[in-house]
């Protein structure tokens, strides 16, 4: 079996002011095979992630750089990006 | 015939349309009849606060591709010659052009209407966020507006992309 | 705050767009948010023969009195706070623009809906006339199109005034 | 009474050219006060009028720099153009 690869996870905006960083490589446990569920338990990992995903306010999500919903499928090795509905133009 | 660009220099307005109405030896095009534009700029209040600086933050690769998207569509909507968009990032004073949109057409219906379509998609679809500075050093991100939202719906959607 | 012109030199679009965008002691405007234009340009072809020359006519005094009153339509109708409608008279060659509008607002659809109005309204109620020459030097004078006047009537009519 | 003053006519375009002048002051019967009486006497005045206002193309008509219908009044000293339909932008 390969070697299991990390999550490359992007954050931007005020979810990377509130997190502290914009970029990190983690690895959830077996099973964190969704959105919501990778949310769920990044939720689980300090205060400035409670404050970027357990808030009212829409959080957006992307799987390696396209639009994807809360149930969508997340792989190893996947970039996932997480951000406020977007603002620009 | 599309070009992309995200930059952090200002926009050139003038120099913009004069490369969309060249050709790839540099001759003037007589294909297009007429362009449709539309071209963003900083406004100097906010919440009717006076603003500094208005800073765009982007999602480097996912811009380019969201934008190539989005031109791709308005080439398959509507009878194109050439379409332009072109996005700032970076810090942005008052009155600085944020955005360009020109789309070029035999005909100014398709011109005018892909103009519209291409920036109600651009507000909604393209990860771009703003971040607003105030005189008194305070910075507020600006929060999507619903009727941006609305205004893009009115297009549909495309195939297998989620609105 | 209306700029009206009818001129036989060249367009600078690049120009146009930064007097617009200045106020009266030259410095940038920081009201405007959203900038809306649309351009005309000389086709190389009509009815599928190739052209050496578009040349326009116009009727001096009423040209402007006509483009006065399309102006102050679209301010009546939207929130703008600069326009622009430049027309070119005289011969032209292929490519070359033959009219600029712009509509500043401080929101995009106010200024994107006035630019559609002030293209489509200018087309049919004011008086220039293209003709056209082919490379055998023969000359056309180009028909009015019944997809202009559905174009304009779109928009309704003002009171006191035939469509 | 006032001497009467002549109308001031323009011609635009392809009438232009079958009137063979752009301009003229020319002073009609008494009673051509329409548009369309005015056109009526206008194709008497020979075959480059008549080339202009005796064909089913389209003619407008403005009075003092306004469009104006066929049924409405002229008065001495007026300004009246014909053209074909507009065609610029």
């Amino acid at each position: 079996m390969a070697e299991p690869r990390p999550l490359r996870l992007l954050y931007f905006s005020w979810l990377r002011e509130r997190i502290g960083t914009g970029e990190e490589e983690l690895t959830p446990p077996p099973g964190t095979d969704t959105v919501a569920a990778l949310v769920a338990w990044l939720r689980t990992r300090g205060p400035g992630y409670e404050a970027a995903f357990g808030t009212t306010a829409p959080v957006r999500c992307a799987i390696n750089q396209d639009f994807a919903q809360p149930e969508a499928t997340i792989a190893p090795g996947d970039e996932v990006a997480f951000f406020p509905p977007v603002t620009g133009g | 015939m599309a070009t992309i660009r995200v930059q952090h220099d200002p926009i050139d307005v003038g120099a913009e349309f004069a490369a969309l109405m060249s050709d790839a030896h540099g001759n003037t095009r007589t294909d297009i009849g007429g362009i449709g534009s539309f071209i963003g700029t900083v406004r100097g209040t906010a919440k009717g606060r006076p603003i500094t600086e208005m800073a765009l933050e982007h999602y480097p690769g996912m811009t380019e591709r969201a934008l190539s998207a989005i031109a791709d569509q308005a080439a398959a909507r509507w009878n194109l010659l050439a379409t332009t968009l072109i996005h700032r990032v970076g810090p942005m004073a008052p009155g600085e052009t944020i955005v360009l949109v020109l789309a070029a057409s035999p005909h100014r219906a398709d011109a005018l209407e892909a103009t519209a379509f291409l920036i109600d998609w651009l507000k909604t679809k393209a990860p771009f966020w703003k971040k607003e500075t105030f005189t008194d050093g305070t910075h507020s991100w600006v929060d999507a507006r619903e009727t941006d939202e609305a205004a893009a719906a009115r297009w549909g959607t495309e195939p297998g992309h989620p609105a």
